[in-house]
Formats: structure tokens, C-alpha cells, sequence
């Protein structure tokens, strides 16, 4: 795929002028669709993050699914990581028609180069803790994917539409499950509180870094990849998760956490910054186990996947020979 | 037979049926976020969505049929090892993929014998869930069987896996097709059928997929028994107390 | 400061030093039966011993400092994660012999200094307790010296493989030095020693043995606690569903 | 080692009729003494079958070590199998004093050509199990053991002595813990039933095949190895038990048990001998189990005792050079 080497702001080319005017009208730019290299490029790790926080994401609910308390329960966590996978089996996809194959992404993962989203470097230590993934996590994921229904990039675009669906059932499923803890034994709100505790500033810190430091985000917004600012989303999500938080009667762990009559939004604490630089460069508290999880997966059904493909020839080969001996 | 003597048989016939479901279900969910391959991921999970459901459905008529002091969760949550139901095989260890897959194997295959026989059931409740979960389990079938062949007639490394794991599995079969007092009572009165009948059924449907993937049909006789009077290996006490902590450790809670 | 905050801190206090041994002991019991030679299963089951002894004596005289309300056993089998005060260090999972062995380094060092600042305490019991305990862990520290020169200065494989356990565990160390208050109450009661202060002997006494294993102190900066406030890594929920299983599902139960 | 091929009942060398003397006179055979090959062979294959019994004894009660349910009882367990452990280095060691080294029996023992007691090859499903094993099976040890502390083997004697008072402890312990059971709760005696139930007959199983059809048996008597035979020694046991089981309030699971005046003994059911014969030749429920343990606990261990003898090695090679510089 020759491509002009497109980047930064102003369009050079015929090309980049013409795509840059469809982006501005709202025109989904598809696969076979002249695109700069950087616009291939933003997405292809974008996306590629994403499908890899879906299917990383499995791995700290898995924790507990061996644990559900009931058998509905159990059905519906099972449901869920289910979901996740799906996730990033439509996600893989969107990526693979921006010509990069699941294998170099999925390396890309194992060898350090890709990221995921380092909320799941914090561990899962109790029930409330899955109801508090789904509700916040779940939750600041929506308020993200929302923004992106409408990305530039229409197989990124319609992928969202898909998963949002699916997410929001999941952040409502959470919630009532921090609902049946915050209203149920003392144990259970202590569960629920400690949760809250834990999991509060890490959702906040998935919007990524603050506005002003954003590194792609200019490029980003007018390639129409990105909507909505980092600092924006994460007003959003605090604005519609403090009155939940409320509703359950759990203290949110922020002193400053109040609301602003003039700006009609919450405001809130400082985020603790280098903790996100520290999570994200790989030195949370499980990214290492999640990393040598995955590895380990990966490496254990190395023979599956080869005995798949051995197969897979051999039938092939039958096929052919078989076709040649009806000739 | 006295009523009660009936109410009591058929209670225990439910919690087999539950019983299998549940614990092979859970075995399926430890590989959450550990398989192979990402569609594989999900497919088992999807299975064990299936059984665990299922579970809940048998468990939940075995409740009603109790009387009702214990609900299915109850059931599912609060019996310890002697109580349980379930054959060996359903408890056994994960092991690698390939172990996996044979028990997968070897159970649906039984499992589609036993509830197409079920859907004919004098027992409306009965026939109703089994008509359901039929084809969960003829799906459950044909991924297993596939997964068979692919692995037995795919590389040497994947033939002497999966070879190794019928070996080593094949004696736990033996016990789905041991009928006792309780089957005889299930088919007396037309409830359920005698498992001796589709042990034939079974070992062709097993063969078949067995010599398409050029395995052998394990030749030892060393077989055993006893989950379904509660006598269980030493694995199910280690998978219960995981299974079953949160609803112990907080007998007052809603979940 | 009054009595009663006093009063609660030395349980909490104790609470830590009972879970550690508690833990630890649990982990290397799980090697029952699966040493690498039998000298070795006999000698880590009687460290194992030696930890669950100790841990029975600082949860009794928690369970008294707390008023009686619960027993030492109870302290043991009845509390959930939230409540556990071991440090990350001591339920990390077992891993290979090698894992075991640097873990277990690691600890009795510290374990040690501890233990021999306890000693003086202004509390005779904490005190007597102590002085027992430090004997077992000389010997505990000795023996996984000996282990880690043993393994760092014996073949190609020992030596990456006790190299690869350091590294993996050399982050959860930092917890053991970092003090809270209270430490700092403990320390103002002559109770207990700061445990910022034996950092260095700590490092020292590990450095000479790393030395002499020709192994290299990790460099990295990575490190993690939470224990003794209770946020503990995602393994300590499934020792304790084994661990606790029968008193919480017979908890009538005399045993 | 040069030895006389000699065999069978009738001493036929002035040696064999010198070390028959000795037997008959209670003086004890020592290492270095003059015996038979068979003598040798025999207690090689005795004392070496003992140890093995006491290293894969170690792995059923492991199985509940993680789950004792209290901090006495854990301790109690762990001391438990620390001796077993224990008990199996002297008795290593005593079989070596024939000439056959510890490596070569646990090879034989992994390869399947020496056993161990059949009774480890039943599960160890719930607690009172653990009770039942202190209670039945170290009981019915103890008879074994105590008969072989007569052995004319110096080292055997001599390690059994030291054995049987560690096992009657184990004996009393397990006891102790079939008391809690079968005076505690209702599901605690239903648990204890149930052990009982489940070990009685293996644990008769344990002093081997009826007189009738003992291999070994005349031989062994006559060299003093065994002393008491595989029938008296059951009947012993039966008849110290069945009023220990009375104690308890438990039921015997033999319809056919009952004291008979007139021989002064309990009369009992007829052991399932095909049972016996199937568990002793690999059958038995947890045969391959226990093995698939021990061979992979000794084939991960394989790394650690190459380290030990390199370093050891390493060490001597150092003590040498040392010597050469000082010379």
C-alpha cells in the first residue's frame, strides 16, 4: 500500500483534501478509502488498545467468576466476560481492516509495545469489587465508546454502536450489584465502600491524561477519531456517577468533591498523576500478573493453535486431492 | 412405592442432573481469560453459560420438588461434598486444553443421549428443560467432537495430548451408564430412562468422532464410580470450598 | 493517647504478626508431599510448623487483647480478606522451589531483626513469644540461606531460576520497612521497634548472602504494599476460601 | 559382595546354618554379617515397600493440610507428616544397610516395580478421614510394627522401635479427632460414619492376603522377619478396634461382625480379595494419582538436587584447591 507520508494539520495533498472534507461532512471514511498514514497509524493503535483492554479486561473478573455468590450471579459474570471477548473479537476485526493482522497486534501486546487500559492493573479483591467494575468501570468506558459511535472511522464507528449496547446492560448489571451490597449486610457496605475506595480515582484516571497534557488529541479531534476532550468525558462520568454513588450511600473518597452551581458540574480533587504515569508504564499492582497471564495463555495454546492449522492444511490438501481425482 | 418414597427418588434424580451441570460448568469458567485462542475464550464460557443455566433450572425444580426449605442457590451453595451428586468426570481437573476438550467430549456426548430420552419424559417439567438444554448440548456436541478431530488428526504433539487424556479419562465413563435403585425408580415411572440403554448409542456416536480423528478407543479396564451416591475423588472438596466461600463466609447476605 | 486506642492498636499489631506467620506457614504447608527431595518436604513442613505454632500465639494474645470477644481460631478462620494484616510478601503464591525459597529468605531476614527487637519490648508477653520464636527463625533463616547459596551458586538453571524469584519478589519488600502509625504508637509504647530501623541490617544480611550466591540485588524501583492496611494481591481470597472452608461451613462445629 | 546363592528352608552352608542359629538365638542380624540373598532381597523389598508407604502416606493427608480446621489441628496434621517423612529417611536409610540405595528404590518405586501400602490409594474426602486414617490405618500400622520390632534386622528393629512410639501418638490424635466427629454435630457424625464406612475394609486389607494364599509368609518366619502372621495380626486389630468403634457410637459396616465367646475373639465378614488384588496391582481408585504426585514432585525437584550437587561439588573442588595453596 504506496501512501503519501500525510501528517499534521493542513491537508497537502488532493488526497488529503478530499478526506479531510468528507471527515468534516460526517462521511464515514471506510477501509478501501485513501487515508493519511497517520489517521492508519492513530487508529490502528487505538483500536488495537481497546480490543486488548476487552480481552485483559477478562482476566481480573475471571478471578472472581470461580466465586459468584449465586448461581444468577455466576450466569451473568460468565455473560459478561462472554461479552468481552466478543468485544475484542469485533474490535481485532475493525483494526484488521486497517491492514494490521490480529497476530502482529496481539505480539505487539505480549512484547510491551501496545497498551491496554491500566484499570485492570488494580486487583479484584472482593465481590463488590465486580459490581463496582461494572458500574464504574463499565460505566466510564460507555461514556468514552458513546463519543466514539460517531468516530470518522465507520467499521471503529459501527463496532461501538455494538458494544455500547452490550456495556451499558453490564454497567447496569454492576450497579445493581453495588445496590445489593450498599443496602444489604454491614459486611456487604463495608465491601461496597471499600470498593468505591479503590476503584473511584483509577475510572477517573481512564479518560487519560488531563486536556493539557494530551499528546494526540488536536490531530485526533480533527480527524474526527477523537469528539469529545479527555477533561470533558471525565466531568461527564463524575457529573452522572456522584448522585449514584448517593443513591447507594456510599462516601466517595474526594474531600474536594462537591457540586458547582455556577459551572453545573462537579468539582473534584486533583488526580493523582504520577500514579497514572506509573500504572500506565507498566508498574501498577497487577500489570505484571496480567501480562504474564496472558503470556502464559498464549504460550500453553501455542499447540491448540498449531493443531488447528495442521488441521485446517490437511483438509485442504484433501479437498484439493480430492477435487484433482474428479477431474 | 409410596408417594414419598418417589418424591424423594425424583428429588435426588434432579440433583444429578443439576449436579453434572453445575460442576462441569464450573470447571469450564476457570479458564476465563486462559484459553488458546480468543474464540475458543469464548466458546467456553459460552458453554459453561449453558451449564451453569441449566444447573439453575434443574436445581430450581429440585428445589420444588424438596418442598422448598432450600432454594436452588441453597442447594448449589450450601452442600458439602458428601451430598453432591455429580460423576467424577464432571469434577476433574481442567489439565491442559486437551483434557479439557475429552471430558467435553465423553460428557456431551452422553449428555445428548440422556436428554433427547428426557424430552420424552412423563415428567412435563422435565421434558420441557430437557428440550432446552438439547440444544445446548448438541451444539456443545458438535464443538467438542470437532475439537477432537482437529487435535487428534493435527500435529504429533496434539494427537499424544489428546490421546494421553482419553486414556487417562476413559475409566471415569464406566459410571454414566451404571444404572442403580434410583434410575430404576425414574423409569418405572416413565421419568427417566435406564442409562444402560444409550451406553451403545454412546460408544458409536464416541467412536466414530474417535476414528475420524485417528485416536484409539482406550483399552484398559480400569474403571470407577460413585458420585452418584457421593462418593467423589479428592478434587470436588478443593473446587467446593472455592465455589461456595462468599455464600458461607456471609450466611446473612443477598447477593 | 487513650487506653482504649492503645489497646487497639497493639491488636492490630498483633494481628500482624500472627497473619504473617499464619500465611507464610499456609503457603509452605501447600508443599506437603511435593518437595523436591524428602529431607526438603520434611524441612519446609517444619518451618510451616514452626510459623502456624508461632501464629497460635500472637492470635491468642490478640484474641485477649481484643477482650475475649473471639478466639484465637476465630481470629484465624472467620476473617475475610479486607481484614488480614500479612504483608503481599507472605501470600504470594509458591511458585517453584526457587520462588519458595527466595520468598521465605526474604521474610526470615526480616523476620529476624524483628523478632529480635521484639524481644525487648516493654510487653513481657510480646516479649516471651519473641524470644521462642527467634529461635526457629535463625534456623528457618539459615536454612533458606543455605538454599539460596545453594541455588545461585549451582547450575546454569538454579541460578536464573533464583534470580527470576528475586526479581519477581524484590518489589513486595519494601512493605516490610515502611512504618504507619502504628508502628509509631507501638514504638512510643517501647512495645515495638520502628521497622525502618532494621532496614539496613535487613539489607546487609541479605546482601552477604546474595554475594556469596553470586546472585545481583534487583535494581528496579517497582514495589508494592497494602498488606497491613488490608489490600491485599488477588491470592490471598483463594488461600482463605480453602483455609477457612470448614469452620465456615460448620460453624457449630468442634473439631 | 560375593554371596552363596542360598535359598529355601534348609540352611546349606555352614554360613546359612551359623546365621539360622543366630536367628533362632534372638541375636539380631547386623549390616555387615553374613545373610542369604533371599534374607537380604526380602527385606530390601519389605523395609524399601515400608518407606515408600510413609512418602506417598505424605500426600492424602496432604490433601486436607490446607484445610485443617484449627490452628491445633493444622499443627497436629503438619507434625503428623513430618514424621511420616521422617519415618521414611530411617527407613531408607535401614534398607541401605543392605546394600541398595535410596535412588535406586524410589526409582523402582516410580517405575512400578515396588509397591506401597494399598490403603493411600483410597480418597481422603472430608475430615473425619483424617480422623479415620490416625484411628484405623495408623492403628493397624502400629500391630504391623510393633510384631516387626522383633525383627532379626538390627536397623528394621531398631527403626520400627523408634517408628511405633511416634505412630501410637498418630494413633491417639486420630482418635481424638474421630471423638470430635462422632460426639459433635449431626453432620459431624454423619462424617464420621461415613469414614468409617469407607476406610474399614481397606484398612483390613492392610495386613495383606489370608495365610492361605501369603506368598512370602513361612519363609519370613523362619528368618524372623515377620513374626506374627498377616491373619493373627488382623484379628488383633479387629479386636481392638471394634470396642473403640462401639465407644464412638458408630456402626461397623460389616453385618457379619460379631464376638464369638468361644474363640474369644470377633468374628468378621470375608474381605473382598478381588478388591484387594485390584488396588495392589494399580486399580485402585487414586493408584495413579498418588504416583502421577510423586513422579512429578521428583521430576520438578529434578533442578533443585542438580543445583545441591553442583554446589556441593563446587565447594569440594574449592576445599581441594585451598588444601593444594596451603601445601
Amino acid at each position: 500500500m504506496a501512501q503519501s507520508q500525510t501528517q499534521g494539520m493542513a491537508p497537502e495533498t488532493d488526497e488529503a483534501a478530499h478526506f479531510q472534507a468528507k471527515v468534516d461532512r460526517e462521511i464515514k471514511i471506510e477501509p478501501r478509502d485513501w487515508m493519511p498514514d497517520g489517521y492508519r497509524k492513530t487508529l490502528v493503535r487505538q483500536i488495537s488498545q481497546h480490543a486488548h483492554s476487552e480481552i485483559v479486561g477478562m482476566l481480573p473478573e475471571g478471578t472472581w467468576v470461580t466465586r459468584a455468590p449465586s448461581l444468577r450471579r455466576k450466569v451473568q459474570l460468565l455473560a459478561k466476560i462472554q461479552d468481552e471477548g466478543g468485544h475484542g473479537l469485533y474490535l481485532y476485526s475493525a483494526a484488521e481492516t486497517l491492514g494490521t493482522s490480529r497476530e502482529e497486534m496481539v505480539d505487539a501486546l505480549h512484547e510491551g509495545r501496545a497498551k491496554y487500559s491500566n484499570i485492570f492493573n488494580y486487583p479484584v479483591l472482593s465481590w463488590a469489587d465486580i459490581g463496582a467494575i461494572g458500574w464504574l468501570v463499565d460505566g466510564a468506558a460507555i461514556i468514552n465508546q458513546i463519543a466514539l459511535c460517531r468516530c470518522s472511522y465507520g467499521p471503529y464507528a459501527r463496532a461501538m454502536e455494538r458494544i455500547c449496547r452490550e456495556e451499558s446492560f453490564h454497567q447496569r448489571q454492576g450497579y445493581e450489584i453495588m445496590m445489593s451490597m450498599a443496602f444489604g449486610t454491614k459486611e456487604q457496605k463495608r465491601m461496597a465502600q471499600s470498593a468505591l475506595d479503590r476503584w473511584w480515582w483509577p475510572s477517573l484516571m481512564m479518560f487519560g491524561p488531563s486536556d493539557r497534557e494530551s499528546a494526540h488529541s488536536s490531530q485526533s479531534m480533527q480527524w474526527k477519531i477523537k469528539r469529545v476532550s479527555n477533561d470533558d468525558l471525565r466531568q461527564q462520568f463524575i457529573d452522572m456517577t456522584v448522585p449514584q454513588a448517593d443513591y447507594l450511600g456510599l462516601r466517595m473518597p474526594d474531600p474536594d468533591l462537591k457540586w458547582n452551581e455556577e459551572r453545573g458540574h462537579y468539582d473534584f480533587g486533583e488526580i493523582d498523576w504520577a500514579e497514572l504515569k506509573r500504572v500506565v508504564s507498566g508498574d501498577g499492582p497487577c500489570n505484571k500478573e496480567r501480562m504474564a497471564a496472558r503470556i502464559k495463555a498464549h504460550e500453553d495454546g501455542a499447540w491448540v493453535r498449531d493443531a488447528a492449522a495442521a488441521y485446517a492444511e490437511k483438509q485442504r490438501m484433501r479437498k484439493e486431492a480430492a477435487k484433482i481425482a474428479a477431474e | 412405592m409410596s408417594v414419598e418414597a418417589q418424591r424423594e427418588a425424583l428429588f435426588e434424580y434432579l440433583l444429578r442432573l443439576g449436579d453434572n451441570a453445575l460442576i462441569l460448568g464450573h470447571r469450564l469458567s476457570e479458564w476465563c481469560g486462559k484459553g488458546p485462542v480468543l474464540e475458543e475464550d469464548i466458546a467456553l464460557s459460552n458453554i459453561a453459560l449453558d451449564l451453569v443455566g441449566q444447573a439453575n433450572l434443574w436445581l430450581e425444580f429440585a428445589a420444588t420438588v424438596e418442598g422448598g426449605e432450600r432454594s436452588a442457590d441453597e442447594l448449589a451453595f450450601k452442600r458439602d461434598v458428601l451430598d453432591w451428586r455429580n460423576f467424577l468426570l464432571a469434577e476433574q481437573p481442567n489439565g491442559d486444553f486437551a483434557q479439557t476438550i475429552v471430558r467435553q467430549f465423553l460428557f456431551d456426548c452422553f449428555h445428548v443421549e440422556l436428554l433427547q430420552a428426557l424430552t420424552k419424559s412423563a415428567n412435563h417439567e422435565i421434558a420441557g428443560i430437557a428440550e432446552k438444554a438439547l440444544k445446548e448440548a448438541l451444539y456443545h456436541r458438535r464443538h467438542s467432537g470437532q475439537w477432537v478431530i482437529r487435535l487428534g488428526d493435527g500435529t504429533e504433539e496434539s494427537h499424544a495430548r489428546v490421546q494421553g487424556a482419553l486414556d487417562a479419562l476413559w475409566g471415569y465413563t464406566r459410571e454414566l451408564f451404571d444404572g442403580d435403585a434410583i434410575d430404576e425408580m425414574m423409569m418405572q415411572a416413565g421419568i427417566a430412562p435406564d442409562p444402560g440403554d444409550f451406553e451403545t448409542n454412546w460408544k458409536n456416536a464416541v467412536g466414530a468422532v474417535l476414528a475420524e480423528a485417528t485416536l484409539t478407543v482406550p483399552a484398559g479396564d480400569w474403571s470407577i464410580g460413585g458420585g452418584k451416591k457421593g462418593v467423589h475423588s479428592e478434587h470436588l472438596g478443593f473446587l467446593l470450598a472455592e465455589m461456595q466461600f462468599l455464600p458461607r463466609a456471609y450466611p446473612d447476605a443477598q447477593w
